[in-house]
C-alpha cells in the first residue's frame, strides 16, 4: 500500500508530470507565469482542487451513476474551486487579482476532471489523495519553473528580488505573451532532450 | 427505474452540499474580502495622495450614484476638517482600462495628487505610470479649469517618452474625474459637510 | 576486354540553370552593401562594428546549433550572414555589443534553425531578432537617444519618432530629397533610401527577389498613407514621407521579399505585399509604435501560407473523369 | 556547362535543336560478335525457364521466359545465348537480359512472314513488339483501351534530340504509306502528324492532319500537344491511351512499314550521338548492340566520372556501363563530361517559387516537393498535384536549391503505383 | 453600432482570446495541424460560444444577481456549457447531421475548453449589456478561429519541415504560437 503511494505520487512529479509530459491545461500554465510567485499561487490553488476532488470522487465512486458521472465531477470540481476563489479573495487578494479569470477556469482544466475520470473514480481515497497531490505537485513545480525563467530573464527577478545585478537589462520579452509560448515551447525541447536519456 | 431516481437523487443531494458549503463558505469571507478589496486596491493609492490627513479616510466614506454608476468618495479631513475626497476613475490604457485615484481639495478646487490603481500596461513602460513621480506630479495643483490632456492633443501634460498611450490614458482618467468633480460637486459638499465633527 | 570507366549515374534532369542558393544570397549581401557603407560613412566606426558583429555572430550561432544538433555545419551557404547583414542595418549604430549577440541568437537560433534552418522559418528571421530585440530593450531603439552624441549637419530627429511624438508639422524640417539621400537619423542600413532602392532593383533584375511583392508594397504604402493624408493633412504626414523613413525602403526591398515566407504565385504576392504597405501606415497613424515595418512584415508573413494557396488552375484540373 | 544569365527577371524559354538541314546519311554500326537483350519480366529462379544457356535462337526468333509469359523480345540475329541474368533499372525494376553470341550463319524465324500480307494489329502485336521505335502496339490491340486518335510524332520530346526530325525529313515521302498501313491496322481514321512549326511547309504533307509543334521546350511533350492541338482533357494520373491518344514515333510507324514491305521485323535503329563537345553524329545499329561498339566505331571518347545520358538532358536516363545495349526507343545518347554535371544538394526548398513559375502543368512544386521529401506521397497526390505533373523537369533545372524535384516526383508516382498494385493483386489473391 | 465595432475589432484582434488571453490553448495546439481540423474547431467554438455567452449573460443577469448568489457562478456556467454542448451535439446530429459529421468530434472538446468559459466570465466582468456580450462572444469567437487558421496554414508547413527531434510537434507548435502573438502586437493601441 505505502508503496503504490509512493508511486501514485511520484509519478507526478516526473514520470508524467503536467502540462509537460500531458500537453493539457496549457492556458494557465501561459497565463500566470509571469513570475514565479504567481506560478506557485496558482499550483497551489490547482492542487488543493485536485486533492479534494478526487478525495471526494474517490469516495462516492461506488454512489455516483456511470451515466451522470460527468456532470457529478464537474459540480464536484465547481464546488471547491468557487471555496478556492473565495478563500483567495479573502486572504491572499493581490494575488487574487493577479491571476484574475485563471482561478475560476481551474473548473475547466483537463487535468482536474482527467484525474477524475481516469484516476479517482477507479482508485481508493488513500490512492486518489496521493494521485491528487503528485499531480498537483508537479503542476505546481512546472508553473514555478516556467515563472522563474520568465521571472528572472524578463524582469531580472525571482521572487522580487533581483537576481543578476543592477547592470542587467530585464529582456521584457520574456514576460509578454509570446514569450510565454517561445519559453514554454523551449522548456519542452528540454524535457525532450532529458526525458531521452 | 431504480436507475433513474438514483441519477436524480445524487445529483441533487451534490448540488445540495455544493450549495450549502458555498454560501456558508461566501458568508465566513464576506467580510474579509471587503477589507481586502479596500486595503490593496484603494488604500496605498489614498495614502499616497493624502499623507498628511488626520482621519482614516478609508473609514470615512460615503456613495453617490451617478447615472446609473456607484461612485465611492473617500475623505480626508485636516484638523477634523473635511476638504478633501478621493474617488477613482478610469482611462483606456495600451492593454485594458487604467484605474485612477484622484484627490481634490474642495475648497481650492485643486488636485491634490493622483495615483493609479489598477493597470495591465507593459512593465517597464506603461508600468511607469504608477511610479514614475515625475509624469504624475504633473496633475497635483491643477485646477479644474485646466486641460488635462498631454500636448500632442493640446493639453498641459508631457507624456512619458516611450508610453503616449499609456500617459493619454491616465490624462483621460483625470480628465473623467474634473468633469465628474464639477457636475457632482454641490452634492459631494454637502456629504462632506456632514462628515465635519 | 577494355578497363570499364566509372560513371556517374543520377536522375534526370541533368542540366541545372546555374542558379544556387550561395550566389543568391551573395547577390543579397552585395546589394546591401551601398546603404550598409553609406551608414557605416555617417555613423562611424562604431556601425562598421555593429555590422561586424551581427555578421560574425550570426554565422557563429548557425555553426554552433548546427553543431549541437549533429547537423552539417551550413554556414558557407552564407545565409547566416544575409541574416545577419540585414538585423545589422536595422540597429543603431550605438547599441551594445550584448544587444547585438542576443538579437543574432533570436534570428538564427529561435527565428529559423530550431524550424529546420534554411527554408522552414515561417517568419522573416531578422524580423524575429528585430521585433523580440526592440520589445525588449525599447531605449535602444529610440534613435533619438540612442544617437546624441553625434553631431550632424542636418535635423537630428529621427523623423517617425518625431511625427508620433509632434504631428506632422514636423514634417517641414525634412525634405524628400534629403531623406533620401541619407540625411536623417536612423538605423544603419535603413537612412540611405537611394542606396536601398539601388541594391533592390539589382535584386530584382537578377531575379533573386520579386518586383511584384515590391511594388506591390510600395503602393500598399502610397496608398493608404494618401487616404490618411487627403482625410486629416494636419495629423497625417505625406506618402513621400512615410516611404523614405523607417524601415520602409528596406521592408520593401529586403524584408518582405524574404523567400521562404513570401508567395511564390503573383496575384499572393501582391495581395501580401498590398496588406504589408497597408498595415504599415495603419500601426503608424493609428497603432502604437512609430514604425509599423516591422510588425506589418509579421502579419503578412502569417498570412503568406493561406493567400499563397490563391494560384493558376492545375494542368487537368476540373476534368470529370476523376481517377480515383 | 550552363551559366545563369545575368537577368533573372524573366526566364529565357529553351529551345529545342532543329534537325540541321540536309543531314547527312547515318553511319552503319556492324552487327556486333556479342549482343545484349533485354526482356521486361522478372527472372524467377524458382521456376524453369523455357529459353536456357547454350539454346540457339534465330533472327526474329521471339524470347519468352516462361510458358504463360506475356512478354517477349525478339533476336535482332541468330545467335546463341550463353546467359541469362537479371537486369536492374529505374527504382529497382527488374528485368532480363540475355547475352547472345552472334552466329556466322543467319537463320531467319518466318513465322510472321505468313501473316505480312494481311496487316491486323492481333499479330502486329504478337511479332513487332520492340521494333525501332517502340510502337505501343500492346496498348493499340488492347481492346480496353479506347484509343480514337493516333499522332505520328515526328518532334523530340527533349533538348539537343533530332532523330525524329531527322527521320521525318529523311522519309517523308514514306509518311503517307505509315499512315495508311496504321489505318488499316488498327481502324483508327484520325491519324494527324506532329512536326516542327519550321518543317509543316513541306509540300509532302499535304492532305494530312498536321500538328505544329512550336519549338520551345515543352511544347513537344506528348501531354502539351493533346491539350494545345488535339482539344483533349488531360486527365491527372492517366496516360495518353488510357486517354484516348496514340503517340506513335516517326520511327516506330516506318518500321512498321518496312517490316510490312519486307515480310520481316527489323531492327536498324537510328541514333544521334553528341559528344562531349555538342558534335552529333548519327548512327544506324541493331538492336542489342552495346553502346560501347557505337562509340568506338564513330571515334566517341568516354571518361572517368562522365554521363552517359540515354534520351535528352531534361528527361533522359543515366547509362551505368557501356554494354548497356541499344533498345527500340533510344533515339539519343548525349556524353556529358564530368566537370559539366551539375551538383544536386540536400537543401530543403527556400521556397523561391522559380518552379512554379516555370511549371508548364501549374503544380504548386514547391509545397509537392516538401511532401514528397517527407515521403508523404498519399498527400501529395490528393493535395498537392502530384499526378498533373507531365515530367519535363524543368522544376529540377531552376531550382535554387538544386533540389532533385524531378527524382523526387517520379519515385512519389512510382511508389504510388506500385501500392495501388500491391492492393490490386492483394484482392486478387483473396 | 461604433462602439460595437471599436469592441469587434479590439476582440478579434488588439485582446485576441488565444494571443492576448492565453484562453482555449488546448484545442489551439490540438486542432491545428490540419487545416480540415482547424476550421471544423473554429466554427465549433463560434456556434458554441455564441450560445453560451448569451445563455449565461441571462443567467447572470436574471438569476444569479436579483437573488445575490454570484458565488455560485463558477459553478452554473460549467453546467451550462456542459448541458448546452451535450444538446448541441444531439440536435444536430438529429436535424442536421451533416453538420454534425463536421463539428461532431470537436463538441465535447469545447466543454473543457477555456476559450468559452472564459469569454462568458469575462463578459460578466467587464459588465457588458446584453448586445455587448453577444458581440464580444462572437467576436472572440472569430478572433478564435481566425488565429487557429492561421496558425493552421504555418503548421501545415512546419510539421513537414526537418524541425530537429526534441524540438518536434508540441514544442515547435508552441514557439510557432508565440511568433503568431507577436505578430499581432501589430494591432496594439489600435483601439
Ligand atoms: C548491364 C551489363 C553490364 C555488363 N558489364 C560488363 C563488363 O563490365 N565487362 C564485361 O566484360 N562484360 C560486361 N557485360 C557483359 C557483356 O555484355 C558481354 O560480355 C558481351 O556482350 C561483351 O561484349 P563485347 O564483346 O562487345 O565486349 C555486361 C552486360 C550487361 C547486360
Ligand atoms: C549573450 C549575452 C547576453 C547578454 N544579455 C544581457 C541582458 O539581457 N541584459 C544586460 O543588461 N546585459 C546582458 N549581457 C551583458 C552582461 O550581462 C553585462 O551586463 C555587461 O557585460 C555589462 O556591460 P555594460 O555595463 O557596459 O552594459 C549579455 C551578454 C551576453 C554575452
Ligand atoms: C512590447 C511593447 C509594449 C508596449 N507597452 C506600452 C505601454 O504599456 N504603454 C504605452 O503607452 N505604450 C506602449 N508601447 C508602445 C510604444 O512604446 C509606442 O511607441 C508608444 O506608445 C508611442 O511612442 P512614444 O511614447 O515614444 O511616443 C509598447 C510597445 C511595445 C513594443
Ligand atoms: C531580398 C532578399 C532579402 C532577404 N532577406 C532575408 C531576411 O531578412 N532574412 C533571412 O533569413 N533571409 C533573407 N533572405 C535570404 C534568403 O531568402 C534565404 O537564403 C532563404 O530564403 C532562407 O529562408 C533574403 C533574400 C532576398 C532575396
Ligand atoms: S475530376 Fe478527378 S481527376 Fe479530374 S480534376 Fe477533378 S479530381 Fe482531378
Ligand atoms: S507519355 Fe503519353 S504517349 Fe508517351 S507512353 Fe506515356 S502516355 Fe503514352
Ligand atoms: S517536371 Fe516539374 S515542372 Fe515539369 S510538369 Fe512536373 S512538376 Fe511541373
Ligand atoms: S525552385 Fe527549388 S527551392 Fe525554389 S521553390 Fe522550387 S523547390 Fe523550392
Ligand atoms: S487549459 Fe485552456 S483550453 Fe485547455
Amino acid at each position: 500500500m505505502a508503496q503504490s503511494m509512493v508511486k501514485e505520487f511520484t509519478k507526478g512529479l516526473w514520470a508524467e508530470i503536467p502540462p509537460f509530459r500531458l500537453v493539457l491545461g496549457l492556458c494557465p500554465v501561459l497565463a500566470v507565469t509571469k513570475s514565479v510567485e504567481n506560478g506557485i499561487g496558482m499550483g497551489i490553488a490547482t492542487t488543493f482542487v485536485l486533492v479534494c476532488s478526487n478525495l471526494l470522487v474517490s469516495l462516492l465512486r461506488s454512489v455516483i451513476p456511470a451515466k451522470v458521472r460527468i456532470a457529478a465531477y464537474i459540480i464536484i470540481i465547481a464546488t471547491f474551486v468557487t471555496v478556492v476563489e473565495l478563500v483567495m479573495q479573502a486572504y491572499t487578494y493581490p494575488l487574487f487579482l493577479k491571476l484574475g479569470i485563471f482561478i475560476p477556469l481551474i473548473v475547466v482544466n483537463c487535468i482536474v476532471l482527467g484525474r477524475a475520470e481516469a484516476f479517482a473514480s477507479k482508485n481508493s481515497p488513500v490512492l486518489s489523495i496521493a494521485d491528487g497531490l503528485g499531480m498537483g505537485i508537479g503542476f505546481t513545480l512546472s508553473l514555478g519553473a516556467l515563472g522563474a525563467v520568465r521571472e528572472s530573464l524578463g524582469n531580472g527577478t525571482i521572487l522580487g528580488s533581483p537576481v543578476f545585478g543592477p547592470e542587467f537589462q530585464p529582456f521584457t520579452f520574456m514576460v509578454e505573451a509570446p514569450g510565454a509560448f517561445v519559453c514554454l515551447g523551449l522548456m519542452l525541447c528540454l524535457m525532450n532532450l532529458i526525458g531521452k536519456k | 427505474m431504480r436507475e433513474m431516481i438514483n441519477m436524480v437523487i445524487v445529483l441533487t443531494v451534490l448540488s445540495a452540499f455544493s450549495g450549502g458549503l458555498l454560501a456558508a463558505v461566501k458568508t465566513g469571507t464576506k467580510e474579509q474580502i471587503e477589507q481586502q478589496v479596500l486595503k490593496f486596491q484603494k488604500a496605498p493609492a489614498i495614502k499616497q495622495i493624502l499623507s498628511d490627513v488626520s482621519n482614516d479616510p478609508l473609514q470615512d466614506r460615503f456613495k453617490i450614484m451617478d447615472n446609473d454608476q456607484e461612485l465611492t468618495f473617500f475623505v480626508g479631513k485636516h484638523d477634523g476638517k473635511p476638504d478633501s475626497v478621493i474617488f477613482e476613475t478610469s482611462g483606456k490604457g495600451f492593454s485594458g482600462d487604467i484605474g485612477l485615484m484622484v484627490g481634490i481639495n474642495i475648497d481650492s478646487d485643486e488636485i491634490i495628487g493622483v495615483c493609479v490603481t489598477t493597470h495591465s500596461e507593459t512593465p517597464g513602460l506603461g508600468s511607469r505610470a504608477k511610479d514614475d513621480p515625475k509624469f504624475v506630479s504633473q496633475f497635483a495643483g491643477m485646477k479644474m479649469d485646466k486641460n488635462l490632456d498631454i500636448k500632442k492633443n493640446g493639453g498641459e501634460i508631457d507624456i512619458m517618452s516611450g508610453a503616449t498611450i499609456t500617459s493619454a490614458g491616465v490624462s483621460l482618467a483625470a480628465k473623467k474625474a474634473q468633469e465628474i468633480y464639477t457636475r457632482l460637486k454641490p452634492e459631494i459638499e454637502k456629504q462632506t459637510a456632514q462628515m465635519a465633527n | 576486354m577494355f578497363k570499364q570507366n566509372k560513371f556517374t549515374v543520377s536522375h534526370a534532369p541533368f542540366w541545372h540553370d546555374g542558379d544556387s542558393i550561395n550566389t543568391m544570397n551573395l547577390n543579397i549581401m552585395a546589394a546591401a552593401l551601398p546603404a550598409t557603407l553609406f551608414g557605416v560613412m555617417q555613423f562611424g566606426m562604431a556601425a562598421l562594428g555593429v555590422i561586424c558583429l551581427s555578421i560574425a555572430s550570426a554565422m557563429a550561432w548557425e555553426a554552433l546549433f548546427n553543431f549541437i544538433s549533429k547537423r552539417p555545419i551550413t554556414i558557407h551557404d552564407y545565409n547566416a550572414a544575409v541574416i545577419g547583414i540585414i538585423f545589422g542595418m536595422m540597429l543603431p549604430a550605438t547599441i551594445p555589443w550584448w544587444a547585438v549577440i542576443t538579437g543574432t541568437f533570436v534570428c538564427i537560433v529561435v527565428g529559423q534553425q530550431i524550424f529546420g534552418g534554411i527554408g522552414a522559418n515561417p517568419f522573416n528571421p531578422a524580423i524575429i531578432g528585430i521585433a523580440i530585440l526592440s520589445l525588449s530593450w525599447k531605449i535602444f531603439f529610440d534613435f533619438d537617444a540612442a544617437l546624441v552624441n553625434y553631431q550632424f549637419d542636418f535635423t537630428a530627429l529621427s523623423p517617425l519618432d518625431a511625427l508620433k511624438h509632434q504631428g506632422p508639422e514636423v514634417v517641414g524640417l525634412f525634405t524628400l530629397t534629403s531623406l533620401l539621400m541619407g540625411n536623417q537619423i536612423g538605423a544603419i542600413g535603413s537612412v540611405f533610401g537611394a542606396g536601398i532602392i539601388l541594391g533592390g532593383i539589382y535584386l530584382i533584375i537578377r531575379g533573386y527577389i520579386r518586383w511584384e511583392v515590391s511594388v506591390a508594397y510600395i503602393a500598399g504604402i502610397i496608398f493608404t498613407a494618401l487616404i490618411f493624408n487627403m482625410v486629416d493633412p494636419v495629423k497625417y504626414a505625406s506618402p513621400m514621407f512615410h516611404l523614405l523613413t523607417g524601415y520602409t525602403l528596406l521592408g520593401a526591398f529586403f524584408l518582405a521579399t524574404e523567400s521562404s515566407t513570401s508567395p511564390v504565385n503573383i496575384i499572393p504576392m501582391i495581395i501580401y505585399g498590398i496588406m504589408g504597405g497597408v498595415m504599415t501606415i495603419l500601426i503608424r497613424n493609428i497603432g502604437a509604435y512609430p514604425d509599423g515595418t516591422v510588425y506589418a512584415i509579421l502579419l503578412i508573413n502569417l498570412i503568406n501560407p493561406l493567400i499563397d494557396k490563391i494560384r493558376p488552375k492545375t494542368f487537368g484540373k476540373g476534368c470529370n473523369q476523376c481517377v480515383k | 556547362m550552363i551559366k545563369r544569365s545575368f537577368i533573372g527577371l524573366t526566364k529565357p524559354k529553351l529551345m529545342c535543336d532543329l534537325v540541321e538541314p540536309g543531314p547527312k546519311e547515318p553511319e552503319s554500326i556492324p552487327i556486333p560478335p556479342r549482343m545484349i537483350l533485354l526482356l521486361n519480366e522478372t527472372l524467377d529462379s524458382t521456376r524453369e525457364s523455357l529459353i536456357k544457356k547454350g539454346d540457339m535462337v534465330k533472327k526474329g526468333e521471339r524470347i519468352f521466359l516462361y510458358k504463360d509469359s506475356q512478354e517477349y523480345v525478339t533476336s535482332p540475329v541468330s545467335g546463341t545465348i550463353t546467359s541469362i541474368a537479371p537486369f536492374t533499372g529505374d527504382f529497382g525494376a527488374v528485368a532480363t537480359y540475355f547475352i547472345l553470341e552472334t552466329n556466322t550463319t543467319q537463320d531467319i524465324d518466318s513465322n510472321f512472314t505468313e501473316f505480312a500480307g494481311t496487316p491486323d494489329i492481333v499479330t502486329a502485336d504478337r511479332y513487332l513488339r520492340g521494333i525501332p521505335g517502340n510502337p505501343p502496339l500492346k496498348q493499340l490491340a488492347d481492346s480496353a483501351n479506347k484509343i480514337n486518335k493516333i499522332v505520328i510524332t515526328g518532334v523530340d520530346d527533349d533538348l539537343m534530340c533530332t532523330t525524329r526530325q531527322y527521320l521525318l525529313t529523311r522519309f517523308r515521302d514514306d509518311i503517307s504509306k505509315a499512315t495508311a498501313l496504321l489505318r488499316q491496322l488498327t481502324g483508327i481514321s484520325d491519324i494527324s502528324i506532329a512536326m516542327p512549326e519550321s518543317m509543316a511547309k513541306l509540300s509532302a504533307f499535304n492532305g494530312m492532319n498536321m500538328v505544329k509543334v512550336a519549338s520551345d521546350y515543352v511544347s513537344s511533350l506528348p501531354q502539351m500537344i493533346m491539350v494545345n492541338h488535339l482539344g483533349v482533357n488531360f486527365v491527372p494520373g492517366k496516360t495518353c491511351e488510357e486517354m484516348g491518344v496514340c503517340f506513335i514515333s516517326v520511327e516506330a510507324a516506318l518500321s512498321l512499314v518496312k517490316a510490312y514491305a519486307e515480310k520481316l521485323p527489323v531492327y536498324e535503329k537510328i541514333i544521334t550521338v553528341i559528344d562531349k563537345k555538342g558534335k552529333k553524329t548519327r548512327v544506324s545499329a541493331i538492336i542489342g548492340t552495346p553502346i560501347h561498339r557505337i562509340f568506338t566505331h564513330i571515334g566517341v571518347e568516354t571518361g572517368e566520372k562522365d554521363r552517359i545520358i540515354i534520351g535528352g538532358p531534361l528527361r533522359g536516363t543515366a547509362a551505368y556501363t557501356l554494354y548497356h545495349p541499344v533498345q527500340p526507343d533510344m533515339d539519343n545518347i548525349i556524353i556529358q563530361d564530368a566537370n559539366d554535371i551539375p551538383l544536386i544538394s540536400d537543401y530543403p526548398c527556400i521556397n523561391c517559387g522559380n518552379c512554379v513559375r516555370i511549371c508548364p502543368a501549374n503544380v504548386p512544386v514547391n509545397i509537392l516537393v516538401r511532401y514528397l521529401e517527407a515521403n508523404l506521397y498519399q498527400d501529395a497526390a490528393d493535395s498537392y498535384d502530384l499526378f498533373s505533373c507531365i515530367e519535363c523537369g524543368l522544376c529540377s533545372y531552376v531550382c535554387t536549391a538544386k533540389i532533385p524535384i524531378f527524382q523526387y516526383i517520379r519515385l512519389g508516382k512510382h511508389e504510388l503505383t506500385k501500392i495501388d498494385s500491391d492492393i490490386e493483386t492483394e484482392a486478387e489473391n483473396v | 453600432m461604433g462602439d460595437y465595432f471599436v469592441l469587434a475589432i479590439s476582440c478579434i484582434f488588439v485582446n485576441n482570446i488565444l494571443l492576448a488571453q492565453f484562453l482555449g490553448n488546448c484545442p489551439f495546439l490540438g486542432t491545428s495541424k490540419k487545416m480540415e481540423t482547424a476550421t471544423g474547431m473554429a466554427m465549433a467554438v463560434v456556434f458554441v460560444l455564441v450560445l453560451a455567452g448569451i445563455i449565461t449573460w441571462i443567467t447572470d443577469t436574471y438569476l444569479l444577481k436579483p437573488l445575490d448568489i454570484e458565488f455560485l457562478r463558477t459553478l452554473s456556467f460549467i453546467l451550462i456549457i456542459a448541458s448546452l454542448v451535450q444538446f448541441v451535439e444531439m440536435f444536430l446530429k438529429k436535424s442536421i447531421p451533416a453538420l454534425y459529421a463536421g463539428l461532431g468530434i470537436f463538441l465535447p472538446l469545447i466543454t473543457t475548453n477555456c476559450a468559452v468559459m472564459g469569454v462568458c466570465l469575462i463578459n460578466i466582468n467587464e459588465e457588458y449589456t446584453f448586445m455587448q456580450s453577444l458581440v464580444s462572444s462572437f467576436t472572440y469567437a472569430v478572433g478564435f478561429g481566425l488565429a487557429l487558421i492561421l496558425f493552421a496554414g504555418v503548421r501545415e508547413r512546419t510539421i513537414i519541415a526537418r524541425v530537429p527531434k526534441p524540438l518536434q510537434d508540441t514544442s515547435i507548435g508552441l514557439v510557432t504560437a508565440g511568433m503568431i502573438a507577436l505578430s499581432f502586437f501589430a494591432f496594439k493601441g489600435m483601439v
